[in-house]
């Protein structure tokens, strides 16, 4: 059953040196601050699961959060690489970084695998691609009925699940809407969960009723983190950062200036700083022309 | 007008689309010449993106794969497990449009490792979505600016199989999709050779020459029976693409 | 591309005698106006495939449509038998009646298999369950990381699959909303499909940008048939008429019953009675709250 | 207050679950039992039907498992495949409430045929959704009439796995949920001897006779060393049971 609790409370009490650790969002609400309070807590040794990792993993993995990376496309969307993951990995600093390889249709279904409980996910892929010469986690199998050889991957199953979502309510449903990416999945497959969101609403009445809604009780802790995805997106309360998402790469490209950014901007405040680096858009939208309309 | 070789190679590759593809589009340059094709010759596009947005018609080109207007300009967003089951996986794209950091002649993509991949000289971002891209998708369209560093004879990895490194693998695999059937540069128009499956250039962009077109490409160029020069961009084409910026 | 067309040159054009169709609907939805005109056509020998036969197979079965029928559960829910199934598959009356038959989940991850373009399914099924025994389509996989033993069906891929809709745009994108079944997966596994539907609308601007809609170029035919669900329902539109299911038993008991049945009420009328057998319910409804305040 | 058979064994039936259960509905008397549950003593329990419902809270009982009601009041409706691969499959249910036309001492369900499958002497609906509920649940709950042709020693085909013919077959499969747990029928209560995995009777309702339970069963009746009166249903009860209907 959801608890609503700080989000310090929250990483304290899900997270744990060691784990896996599944922190999606594809592009739109990839929980930034939920990543930023575990760095302040100094967790280490983790394995991180994520289609694109993108700034926010290059950000835990610069600052020495992680053991390994499972990925599907390690860079910065639109701008180039991802400096701390590949200094990590070519480099081992500030650690050795291993990783695990995948496309994304063979991540989509090894999650989609982990939220319907099975052990792996069948599907048409790595035909003639090399990755599956490299990753011992693609193998092949031959249908029984027309023979035809399909890649197979194990399903994600983490130990927790760390996504950013528009709305909870205050029984603890979570909703999820726009680009919803693999968050569901996540959350499903995953052993425990927490969830950040922009607004903590009475109930959900009104809503339509096929939205995508993590059910209270399939729900670890909920924290109100108004922004807490910048500078990705909350589609109805803001838009994507893209000159941040341009300015990293500067910032990231050296390990000194890194460490400055991360000291003054994580290490040095906390998940409410999250509101002021975004501009809200106004009243919450939740139809399709509503939010063209005030583009 | 005057137009730049990257905005000769978008109104090219925009060309090659119909108004009847659905295509996957990656961010980039594919994102411009579908989004292009789309407010010129081919208003009824389905333009598809990976992050789950289905029909989507951006009135500016978006830095990511899943910036909100593409959303909110969508005929349905649905989850990206859906979009590589139903949609990709399903057989329901025309055209996969792709780019890579090494390609050869038989149009196999390399996007994960310069040299070696547990050693590599350079980590470059992998695969994301074109490993199941190319072999899905009906056809695959590739588009990039040419030089001998990424115009290769063989690619260090291939990511993402083209019709493999001999020409024949694809068809020994019983891929029965087409793979790369054009290559879209900034110096011209390649097609693939129905039979050996290479790469033949077909058209070149006005003011380009051959010799310049070899000094860019890592293998012997060949050149198809009759090569056309690429019509230039026209007023309609550049207005277009510049409104999109 | 989707054409809007009415519903008998939709059923003349989509759908020959020995096609394999799938006219699904998971309760809600069912699609009976385009039935009744199959019935009309004097379509033979079709292989039936539904999860739940229910009134509409029953009808198509007593008139001599079918050859065969796939099905995971074949009664009439909340009253008892389909007498008509019955009396084909035990009598052979009007027909003989071949039967295939699985789980509700062997059925549904085989449509979500034929809509993700895979020849099979997995799941974790039939484990003790007889059916396994007599369906020469029921067989077992390992998974080649756990070595779990896994069911496997074919994929469902339907020549044409046949579902009624709340409603089209003037281009043809087709909506369904609330209870929506495996409707989705039946027309994007199938290769021809018939859509009928409550309304045709300008456009669907405002709605939610996560609700199901089927693209224009994904669907074959649409056609109007105002209460084209009926007895079934359509939400929004009316509701389920439970007395008619309770009063199909009586009727469908006796072979001579049947058929006058039949013959007043689908061969001498044509679609536009559907729109008289039901109550609509007024304004359109989108929402959830809104239509649980109109009950 | 006077009451039924039926309404002793739907109030008995909705004693067993609790507040933080996550049911598997079926529709008729386990869809009553689980919404009177919800009326009662557990306001916040879960119902799931399988037309993809989640949480739903229908003021009248549905006639169908996807009566427009369990939509409008549901949390939220998922897909078919969904509700099959995420939450059945994907263990997430707590507890799946099913019937039977037949079922033996060990809990194995037929729902398919009497006789023999290919000749059958009557042809039932089949199993729906209960292969699976049976073994993805975490418990199941059997809720059924007794009579000697329903209550028999030997299932004609086991359409859903219960503890197997000799209720060593469950586990022998490797099968991790619990299975069959509690029977809830019109005379009284049994629930899983732990060992030989045997309905014992543990309680029987008021007025009922050990004779009566004998000969409406199509096997020898093992009772549990303390067997208990069931607390006849009160009007609290009685009245929301009614208010259902």
């Amino acid at each position: 059953m959801a608890r609503i609790v700080d989000l310090k409370t929250a990483i304290a009490e899900q997270v744990q040196s060691g784990d896996t650790v599944a922190m999606e969002g594809f592009t739109h609400l990839i929980p930034h601050a939920a990543a930023h309070e575990i760095i302040r807590q100094g967790l280490t040794d983790l394995t991180l699961i994520r289609m694109t990792p993108d700034l926010i993993y290059d950000q835990m993995i610069g600052m020495g959060c992680a053991r390994k990376v499972m990925f599907s496309w390690g860079g910065n969307p639109g701008v180039g690489s991802l400096r701390r993951l590949r200094d990590a990995y070519e480099q081992h600093w500030p650690t050795r970084l291993e990783i695990e390889e995948h496309s994304h249709a063979a991540m989509a279904n090894a999650y989609e695998a982990g939220a319907a409980g099975l052990p792996c996910a069948i599907f048409r892929g790595y035909l003639g691609a090399q990755l599956a010469e490299v990753n011992p986690n693609i193998k092949f199998i031959h249908c029984p009925f027309t023979n035809e050889r399909l890649a197979a991957v194990p399903a994600i199953k983490p130990d927790v699940s760390i996504i950013h979502a528009q709305k909870a309510d205050r029984k603890g449903n979570v909703l999820i809407e726009g680009i919803v990416g693999v968050q569901k999945e996540a959350v499903l497959a995953a052993k425990r969960s927490v969830v950040t969101v922009e607004e903590i609403v009475d109930d959900f009445a009104g809503l339509h009723p096929n939205v995508c809604i993590l059910p209270d009780w399939t729900v670890g802790t909920i924290s109100l983190v108004p922004g807490g995805a910048h500078p990705s997106y909350a589609q109805g309360y803001y838009k994507r950062d893209n000159d941040f998402y341009k300015a990293w790469d500067p910032i990231a490209s050296d390990r000194e200036t890194f460490r400055q950014w991360m000291q003054t901007h994580v290490l040095e405040v906390g998940p409410e700083v999250f509101a002021e680096r975004v501009t809200f858009d106004g009243p919450t939208v939740t139809s399709r022309s509503d939010s063209a309309q005030e583009d | 007008m005057d137009y730049s070789t990257n905005e000769m190679m978008t109104v090219a590759a925009s060309r090659a689309v119909s108004n009847d593809d659905v295509c996957f589009v990656g961010i980039g340059m594919p994102s411009a010449a579908c989004n292009l094709a789309r407010l010129t010759h081919a208003p009824d596009i389905t333009l598809i993106y990976e992050s789950g947005t289905i029909g989507t018609k951006p009135a500016t080109l978006p830095l990511s794969i899943g910036d909100g207007e593409l959303c909110e300009t969508a005929v349905t967003t649905v989850s990206v497990p859906e979009m590589f089951r139903y949609w990709l996986q399903g057989g329901r794209i025309t055209i996969g449009f792709l780019g890579a950091a090494q390609l050869d002649r038989f149009g196999n993509i390399n996007t994960t490792v310069i040299g070696d991949y547990h050693n590599p000289k350079v980590r470059l971002p992998g695969g994301g979505g074109a490993p199941e891209i190319a072999t899905s998708c009906q056809e695959i369209f590739l588009v990039m600016k040419q030089s001998t560093r990424g115009f290769v004879k063989q690619v260090d990895f291939i990511t993402s199989l083209g019709h493999g490194p001999t020409g024949r693998e694809r068809r020994e695999l019983g891929v029965t999709t087409k793979g790369p059937s054009r290559l879209i540069t900034d110096l011209c128009i390649w097609q693939t050779d129905p039979e050996t499956r290479e790469f033949v250039v077909t058209s070149i962009h006005p003011g380009v020459t051959r010799e310049q077109i070899q000094d860019n490409t890592g293998w012997t160029v060949r050149y198809a029976d009759q090569v056309d020069e690429t019509p230039a961009p026209d007023a309609t084409e550049l207005d277009a693409l510049r409104s999109l910026n």
